[in-house]
């Protein structure tokens, strides 16, 4: 096999002895383990590999990671297909399929790059200006707006892959693995506190390998290798590769998403988590974020070939491949330099423009020696090729840089290498609430003032050389882990390195161009989005003049790589337009995640039947068995009704009404809530909580009870068993168990301390099977030998405890469906075996379960109402026409807001029956109803809030609230509905035995 | 100069270097007739609408930041007015008819783009809430439909819709004319209407008190300086509270912080808005191509415009539930806004204890949508010392006679 | 992501909590002797600061607990964690309620 | 006649003690379904003497006043819930005695009392990564310096409240859900432990 063409013949940190085949649009190419798609395409000579977002312009390969801007690709296809994956840190693995994105038909051929030809037409913010005629065109317009935007394509299927989510807590966090990052975490694991460490790259060592550094006089890789080893002899010490934290929030909490499988070729996948966020809360953080290179703003600089010169370094160190056969290095600093030689070294015909003049001899005889031709003071004034680099021109500044000193010259090259200085990665620093200041000797943004428990150090701290760095990760780690209470004596000593003297950058925010001199044309700013120098003028010039607003008019850094490379290089030009000072333009706000992270890895494992909790009663397999359709109240799965073979939904309902009131129908209701509620003053606490009141509820009775939020509005409503003298058993409704429960604590902990009360739930603890119907008590005769169940032994609202089915159970005499009825409440374990006993038993009676809409039916033939459906929070007890049980004698919660100007309104909704004058037509529920339909808007006077057919009453039956409905009792209104208008009339909200003699039966 | 194609043309030749600013960006008077604090849509409307409809120009804009940097710049931008109360349903339908001339009317293109509007239910209360809410808003001559799970398939093809999901979809009401606009857009266009006509927009200006005499307001401190006006009208959203203590008054708000986000730019693959308050995500995609998400708000006071993740993460959960091919796309930023959740979650438009001081507050989660009729309301309210008929109930005194407009009902949060 | 000091159970992740709003609302013995809008501010009106806020915090998934908590509304920094009924840290410095 | 039926547990209907004998070759973690235990709420005030007595009284034990640490004597286990709430963690048989009694103890004390169970389900977590399983959904630092064996806390696991009881070192966590949580918590838990390979403890 025969290497790729620009593989240098050895080194990088490439395993040459693993071979890797993946393809690129289509087309087979081979790279070694430890590639990335870019440099393995690189290696290939494969420089185009994009097209930008607004005129799809060629592009290639900016930079060597987590910053790029152009080498965005499709991974994969179908379900499993990946948009905007970056190629600089996509690891090939057999059977990778990348693809370039956003073009049409080709890379090579692009139609969309017509809008390179329009771009004169189409500046910054121009679709403010234009497509507002003819009036509704827009959406014409948009539709082709929208197809020719956005970059790669979402997956067709759901996601195969599985996501992961675990906390960590540890003493130190050390973002950044690079020198300083091991450094701070050597330091901090020493002392025995617990350090994780993690690190967005596959291996550490941060950007070291990608150079030619040497560390204790020897390859800086040995002692990367050293720390890392002794730091695995560190019992508390964990090192995540593979991990990048995306955000850095309050109190030191941040998330880190580690890639776990997508390095992998996909046959190691299966079974395999794919991705696993972090959650981790540290005590300390040490931010060792490194710092990202600039480029330089030139015309033209968004040709292929045109990239970073530490990118470029480190193509040819880490990966070992040639960028290209003869490159232009052009730098307004000294971190070129040691790029230009490097690439020397590997072979590469090199010259160096440099916008500065003093230049160090130290500098200019290292050039000399590798025979790189130096430029001082130029630069380069516009870059030709199409798809590739071609050639570039240079010339020399004047000594204010604004335009050039001479003639311009071209050189022939393929490569092309910038490097307008270092932005710190201060990303997380800033996200955390740490403010920036910025450096005007180093013309970066550095941390300023820090936020609680953090340290910065290295690169993101703006420490430019590697002693340095390497002695604040140490003083980091050290600091950080005694902090938390960690300490030992003595220290690894500081290695030694090189330091080079360094001559000060020279700020060169754009570089002016060749032939327009101050016009600034193509001279790219943000590459993905397609803003330049021009665009930000222009923004400036209308009035954009916030970086805000020059962010949003012309899009910087809003695209996937949110600006890494080009926001400060904006806003410097910004001020410069401006004439404003760089420090008081300040940047963009920087926000979480620090990369794109999958959204399938942010819902974790919570999705699917994992989604959210499904509660189930102890009787629930029973109803699956029986084919029970079930009803979402909540979390709760309640049966809603039973169908039988064949049944309609309103057939089965049907039988199951009627068997509740001519045979015995048996409903679960082991989802109400429950509370115990103990202590002497537990009479007092419920007077305030209900409306009405509890003292003289003698023990062994039962009461409903209603209560109110503190303005006035039912909230809640259920039957209270009195268990003894300091002791009371509350129902809520099923869904708003949780809630009452709460508010009761709140009320007790915040404003009744004094109150000698304490509550429980039992709602869990017991099962409830309510039976009801003229044989209910029969059957229960069977089961009981020690509950006397006579009228008169044990009367309606009252309870009794004693055995049932030979099961320890409390019997309550209430009644929700307003026949005679018994609730049988038994431990939960019990459950399903004193169902079936009911339905062993009851099968004589002719026992048939019922489900919820049964029970609304039921319970709306009697007027009973159900707290959030026939209430919405805007109905007072009295608009219930339920002014018996609100006490006058007594305060509760809620009793003022009931004296207000509005809650005494005549006009009130209030709570009525209604009829329709079909008796088989049923309202639906939400059905608005007039007084006379006119053409909208029509004055609605109120709306049906519970509708059903009554089997029992032959015909349909309606609960609703109309304004001033109490007194409109027979009234005709209508319910206009999209298909017909349904006559009906306001009746009494009672419709089977008015006077409730039943359930006293 | 007139924005149009024409003009874009013209402006090609001159490399665009002809252009005018949008707006000017004036030194602060000593005084005004009006002055409206809080340079966010909803105050720039107001400007526009003084000085459009109401003949007073002498009106200053005061802003302590950028404009449109409140909520204005960082909302879903989610336009409807399907809302269950008539006092709602009539201002919230004024605001989209408004929002329907407006590009025109402002002569800048705001994008809105009327793709429709779907808000999900999952069990059978969702259905009876959604069934109340189109009855209701039809009646009110308002344009919604109830869809069946069959149609809501047809419409979002990658909407999850199978029966036995963890929250299966029953059905949707949904509003064709609801849908999106490009929220800075909304504010700059405004911004330029009202200072074409006369208005002092003035940024960076930060107001920190309110002087008042008799009870009657004086004019407002600033940092650049005492302002004097004749009538203030303050709409600051999640500062609501920080300018009432200022002049005095207590109000019955909450700032809380309210989280959106966006995922990469991706080809087009959702074509309108999807809203589901049960498991609280709704979502629509952008003509950038990110999808625009957002969810419910965090539970306690912040001024600090970022929110905590655990709301994030439960947004996300919900998200590829309701579309299982997101699950591999990715959020690419998230942020959060300040958002003024008031008791009954309908806003406040009104004046005050103080004199020809007024308050226009309380939008919460939901007032892009109103921003022109927001705007347009206020500025009557200013202008005639009395609210128009579409305000009336919004008042500051509902919260002592109780008549509140409680938009709470099914919708968890109102976007 | 707050990190609340119950005051039992130590720092626990703030989704174990819920908050309560304002703290030292206290509610009128005598709400029937209260005009609409007294009661209305007992009701509704908060005072919302920016900057230092008492607040009510219940350790919900915890210990069940509420407490009271001072925090800044702008930087989130906790200053204080006091139990229910305690007094205020360093009142002089009370934010909050103007009446 | 009670004893006609037996309780069933909360999981009682996956068949756990038939799936309990298949062998995962490299358990990473052991999970299982703890039956029969009776469980009691006592409320009181720790300040106050006489409940103290009263509760050592019957079961040799003062109510924990350290947050988040247990008790135990003989056959009781005590688990610190809150200021005012403790757990007792019984053997089934002898929970209602242990009511009664205690019941009487605390007659005229300000205390209260309540059975839970039947209302809770008792998971069992253990294993070598049984701490890496749990950290996946409970925000605790399960770390042995800051959760010892012994400890215990009220938390959340993925997506419902959870009591988690360290009860020793190997490690081995008793995890306490309410009852109709118990089939999302197991299925979390399997889920969740899928990738460290999950074998299904025996029945106790
Ligand atoms: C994440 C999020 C999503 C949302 N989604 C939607 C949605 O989909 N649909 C919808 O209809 N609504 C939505 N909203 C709500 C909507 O954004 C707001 O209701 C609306 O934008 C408010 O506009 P405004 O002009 O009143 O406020 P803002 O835009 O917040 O303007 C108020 C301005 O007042 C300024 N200010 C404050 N104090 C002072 C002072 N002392 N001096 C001077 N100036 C001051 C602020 O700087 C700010 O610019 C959302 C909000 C958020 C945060
Ligand atoms: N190529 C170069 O010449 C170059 C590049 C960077 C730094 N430097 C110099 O190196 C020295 C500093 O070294 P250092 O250790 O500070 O930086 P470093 O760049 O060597 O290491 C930083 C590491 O942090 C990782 N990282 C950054 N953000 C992350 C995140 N959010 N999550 C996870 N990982 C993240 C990076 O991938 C990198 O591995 C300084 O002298 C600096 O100027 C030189
Ligand atoms: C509708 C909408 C769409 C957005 N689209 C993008 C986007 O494509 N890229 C991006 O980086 N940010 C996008 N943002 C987020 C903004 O960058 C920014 O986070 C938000 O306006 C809040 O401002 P702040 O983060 O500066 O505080 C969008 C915001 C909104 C409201
Ligand atoms: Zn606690």
């Amino acid at each position: 096999m025969t290497d790729a063409p620009f593989r240098l013949p050895s080194g990088g940190r490439i395993d040459r002895g693993s071979p890797v085949s993946f393809s690129f649009d289509g087309e087979r190419y081979t790279g070694y383990a430890g590639d990335t798609v870019a440099s393995a395409l690189l290696a290939h000579g494969v420089r185009l590999v994009g097209r930008s977002f607004k005129y799809h312009r060629p592009r290639g390969v900016v930079t060597d990671g987590v910053e790029e801007p152009n080498a965005l690709v499709q991974l994969g296809i179908g379900a499993s297909g990946e948009p905007n994956a970056r190629a600089t840190q996509v690891e090939i693995h057999d059977g990778l399929a990348a693809a370039s994105q956003n073009r049409w038909p080709s890379l090579g051929f692009d139609a969309g790059a017509v809008n390179g030809l329009l771009s004169a037409l189409i500046p910054a913010g121009f679709y403010y200006k234009t497509f507002m005629w003819p009036g509704r065109w827009w959406m014409k317009y948009e539709y082709f707006i929208r197809r020719a935007a956005g970059l790669g394509r979402a997956p067709t299927g759901p996601d195969p892959d599985t996501y992961d989510k675990s906390w960590a807590h540890c003493d130190v966090l050390v973002v950044g693995a690079g020198p300083s990052g091991l450094a701070a975490t050597h330091a901090a694991g020493r002392t025995g506190a617990r350090v994780l460490l993690v690190d967005e790259r596959p291996e550490p060592g941060g950007h070291l390998p990608g150079t030619s550094q040497s560390i204790d006089d020897a390859p800086a890789e040995e002692w990367v290798s050293a720390m890392v080893s002794d730091l695995a002899a560190m019992e508390e010490v964990r090192i995540l590769p593979r991990a990048t934290a995306l955000g850095y929030y309050d109190h030191n909490y941040l998330t880190v998403l580690e890639r776990r499988t997508d390095h992998l070729p996909y046959r190691e996948r299966r079974g395999r988590v794919r991705q696993r966020l972090w959650k981790v809360r540290a005590k300390q953080v040490v931010l060792a974020t490194g710092a990202h290179e600039r480029p330089l703003v030139f015309r033209n600089n968004d040709r292929p070939g045109v990239m970073l010169a530490s990118a470029a370094r480190s193509y040819v160190n880490r990966y070992a491949v040639r960028p290209g056969t003869s490159a232009v290095v052009f730098t307004n600093n000294d971190t070129a330099y040691d790029p230009a030689l490097d690439l020397a070294d590997a072979g590469l015909r090199v010259v160096l423009a440099d916008v500065r003049t003093g230049l160090s001899d130290a500098r200019r005889s290292q050039l000399r020696r590798r025979g790189i031709e130096l430029l001082a003071g130029h630069a380069i004034t516009d870059v030709r090729g199409a798809k590739a680099v071609t050639g570039v021109s240079v010339a020399a500044l004047n000594s204010s840089a604004s335009a050039y000193a001479g003639g311009h010259r071209k050189i022939r090259c393929d490569l092309v290498c910038m490097s307008g200085g270092w932005n710190p990665a201060i990303h997380l620093f800033s996200q955390s609430g740490g403010r920036l200041a910025f450096d005007e000797a180093r013309g970066a943004f550095v941390p300023g003032e820090a936020r609680p428990a953090q340290f910065s150090a290295g690169g993101c701290n703006g420490t430019g050389a590697l002693a340095f760095a390497l002695s604040e990760g140490r003083e980091a780690g050290k600091a950080a882990a005694a902090a938390c209470g960690f300490r030992k004596r003595g220290g690894t000593p500081l290695p030694k390195v090189d330091v080079v003297e360094e001559t000060p950058i020279r700020l060169l925010w754009t570089v002016p161009s060749r032939h327009l001199g101050r016009r600034l044309d193509k001279h790219f700013v943000d590459f993905q989005n397609d803003v330049t120098a021009a665009d930000i003028a222009l923004a400036a010039r209308e009035g954009y003049r916030s970086v805000e607003h020059l962010k949003r008019y012309t899009t910087t850094g809003m695209g996937t790589d949110q600006g890494k490379t080009s926001n400060v290089n904006a806003l410097a030009i910004l001020s410069e337009t401006l004439g404003a000072d760089i420090a008081a333009t300040g940047t963009t706000t920087f926000r979480p995640p620090y990369v794109p992270a999958t959204f399938g890895a942010l819902a974790g494992r919570d999705v699917g039947e994992l989604s959210d909790p499904v509660r189930t009663t102890p009787m629930h397999q029973w109803h699956v068995e029986q084919g029970a359709a079930f009803e979402d109240v909540g979390q709760w799965k309640r049966p809603w009704y039973y169908p039988r073979d064949g049944e309609s939904m309103r057939e089965a309902v049907d039988r199951e009404c009627l068997a509740a009131r001519g045979s015995v129908g048996i409903l679960d209701a082991s989802t109400l809530g429950r509370i115990d509620v103990q202590g002497p003053d537990a009479a007092e606490f419920l007077d305030r909580i209900y409306t009405n009141g509890w003292k003289r509820l003698a023990v062994g009775r039962c009461r409903y009870g209603l209560m109110c939020t503190e303005d006035g509005m039912v909230f809640d409503d259920g039957v209270t068993l009195r268990l003894g003298e300091h002791r009371f058993l509350v129902h809520t409704t099923s869904g708003n168990a949780a809630r009452v429960l709460a508010w009761m604590e709140e009320w007790l902990q915040t404003e009744w301390p004094d109150l000698d009360v304490y509550c429980n739930s039992v709602t869990e603890q017991l099962a409830t099977a309510s039976i009801s119907g003229p044989f209910a008590r029969q059957l229960l005769t069977e089961l009981t030998t020690d509950v006397e169940l006579g009228r008169d032994a044990f009367p309606f609202m009252s309870w009794r405890d004693g055995h049932v089915a030979g099961l320890p159970a409390r019997v309550a005499r209430v009644s929700f469906t307003g026949e005679s009825s018994f609730e049988v409440s038994v431990p939960s374990g019990y459950g399903l075996s004193l169902w079936t006993a009911l339905m062993h038993s009851g099968q004589r009676y002719g026992i048939t379960p019922y489900g919820t809409e049964a029970m609304h039916v039921l319970r709306a033939e009697r007027g009973f109402i159900i707290a959030g459906q026939d209430t919405d929070g805007t109905v007072t007890p009295i608009d219930l026409g339920m002014e018996w049980i609100v006490s006058r004698s007594k305060d509760f919660i809620g009793k003022r807001s009931l004296g207000r100007a509005d809650t005494t309104r005549a006009e009130r909704k209030q709570l009525v029956g209604l009829l329709t004058d079909d008796p088989e037509e049923v309202l639906p529920e939400g059905g608005q109803i007039v007084d006379t339909v006119t053409k909208p808007p029509m004055r609605m006077i109120g709306h049906v809030t519970s509708s059903y057919f009554s089997a029992n009453l032959g015909r349909s039956i309606a609960l609703a609230l109309v304004r001033g409905g109490r007194d409109r009792h027979g009234e005709p209104v209508m319910v206009p509905l999209e298909r017909a208008v349904v006559p009906a009339r306001i009746t009494e909200p009672r419709f089977f035995d008015p006077e409730g003699k039943r359930a006293h039966g | 100069m007139r924005y149009s194609i024409f003009s874009l043309a013209r402006n090609a030749f001159g490399h665009h270097e002809g252009w005018p600013a949008a707006w000017r960006s004036p030194e602060p008077k000593q005084s005004y007739d009006v002055v409206i604090v809080g340079g966010g849509g909803h105050g720039l409307a107001t400007a526009y609408y003084l000085a459009a409809l109401h003949g007073i120009r002498d009106v200053a804009v005061i802003e302590k930041g950028w404009l449109g940097g409140g909520n204005t710049g960082r909302n879903t931008t989610i336009i409807r007015s399907n809302y269950l109360w008539d006092e709602s349903a009539h201002l919230y339908e004024h605001s989209l008819k408004l929002y329907e001339g407006l590009s025109r009317e402002l002569n800048f293109n705001i994008m809105l783009s009327q793709r429709g509007v779907l808000n999900l239910a999952h069990n059978l209360h969702d259905l009876r809430e959604l069934s109340r809410r189109v009855n209701a808003i039809r009646l009110n001559g308002i344009d919604s439909e109830v869809l069946t799970p069959v149609q809501i398939k047809a419409m979002v093809p990658i909407l999850d819709t199978s029966p036995d999901v963890r929250y299966p979809v029953l059905g949707a009401s949904l509003q064709r004319r609801g849908g999106v606009a490009r929220h800075d857009a909304v504010a700059w266009g405004f911004a330029r209407g009202a200072d074409a006509r006369g208005v002092d927009v003035i940024q960076n200006c930060e107001v920190t008190g309110i002087r008042q005499r008799n009870g009657a307001v004086e004019g407002v401190e600033t940092s650049r300086g005492y302002i004097r006006a004749r009538k203030v009208g303050v709409v600051v959203a999640g500062h609501a509270s920080v300018l009432a203590a200022m002049a005095g008054f207590r109000l019955p708000i909450e700032s809380h912080p309210l989280q959106a986000l966006v995922s990469e730019p991706i080809k087009p693959i959702h074509h309108s808005v999807v809203m589901s308050n049960a498991v609280h995500v709704y979502v629509s995609q952008s003509d950038k191509g990110e999808l625009v998400i957002g969810a419910g708000i965090d539970g306690y006071d912040s001024y600090a415009q970022r929110g905590s993740f655990p709301v994030i993460e439960d947004q996300m959960g919900a998200l590829v539930e309701l579309f299982p091919i997101f699950s591999r796309l990715k959020m690419l930023r998230h942020w959060a806004g300040i958002v003024d959740t008031c008791p009954d979650a309908s806003p406040i438009i009104s004046k005050t204890p103080v004199k020809h001081l007024y308050f226009n507050c309380g939008w919460g989660t939901g007032g892009f949508k109103a921003t022109p009729g927001s705007g347009w309301v206020f500025a009557h309210t200013i202008a005639h010392d009395a609210p128009h008929a579409l305000n009336a109930a919004f008042t500051l005194d509902r919260f002592s006679t109780g008549a509140l407009i409680d938009e709470h009902g099914a919708a968890a949060v109102a976007h | 992501m707050l990190l609340i000091e119950c005051p039992w159970c130590g720092p626990r992740e703030e989704s174990e909590f819920h908050c309560g709003g304002e703290a030292h609302i206290v509610r009128p013995l005598h709400p029937e002797q209260l005009s609409d809008p007294e009661w209305a501010d007992y009701l509704f009106m908060r005072s919302n600061p920016k900057g230092p806020h008492r607040e009510r915090w219940v350790h919900e998934a915890g210990c069940g607990r509420w407490f009271n908590v001072e925090r800044d509304t702008v930087t989130h920094e906790i200053t204080a964690v006091y139990r229910m009924g305690g007094p205020p840290p360093n009142p002089s410095a009370a934010p909050g309620r103007k009446r | 006649m009670a004893e006609r039926y037996r309780r069933r547990s909360a999981l009682a209907h996956l068949g756990l003690e038939v799936r309990a004998s298949a062998a995962v070759p490299h358990a990473g973690v052991v999970l299982g379904e703890c039956r029969m235990r009776g469980l009691l709420l006592l409320r009181g005030d720790v300040a106050s003497a006489g409940f103290r007595s009263a509760v050592s009284e019957v079961l040799g034990l003062v109510p924990v006043a350290e947050p988040l640490t247990t008790a135990r004597k003989r056959d009781v286990t005590m688990l610190w819930l809150g200021p005012d709430e403790w757990l007792l963690v019984t053997p089934d048989r002898r929970v209602d005695r242990i009511e009664r009694t205690l019941r009487d103890a605390l007659a005229g004390q300000r205390a209260a009392l309540t059975e839970v169970s039947h209302g809770r389900a008792i998971l069992t977590l253990s294993g070598p990564h049984a701490r890496a399983v749990l950290a996946k959904g409970c925000p605790l630092d399960l770390h042995p310096r800051e959760f010892a064996p012994g400890r215990c806390a009220r938390s959340r696991l993925a997506r419902c409240q959870a009591l988690i009881h360290h009860v020793s070192a190997a490690p081995a966590f008793e995890i306490h859900v309410h009852r109709s949580f118990a089939q999302y918590a197991w299925t979390w838990l399997m889920d969740a432990g899928q990738e460290f390979g999950v074998r299904i403890a025996p029945m106790e």
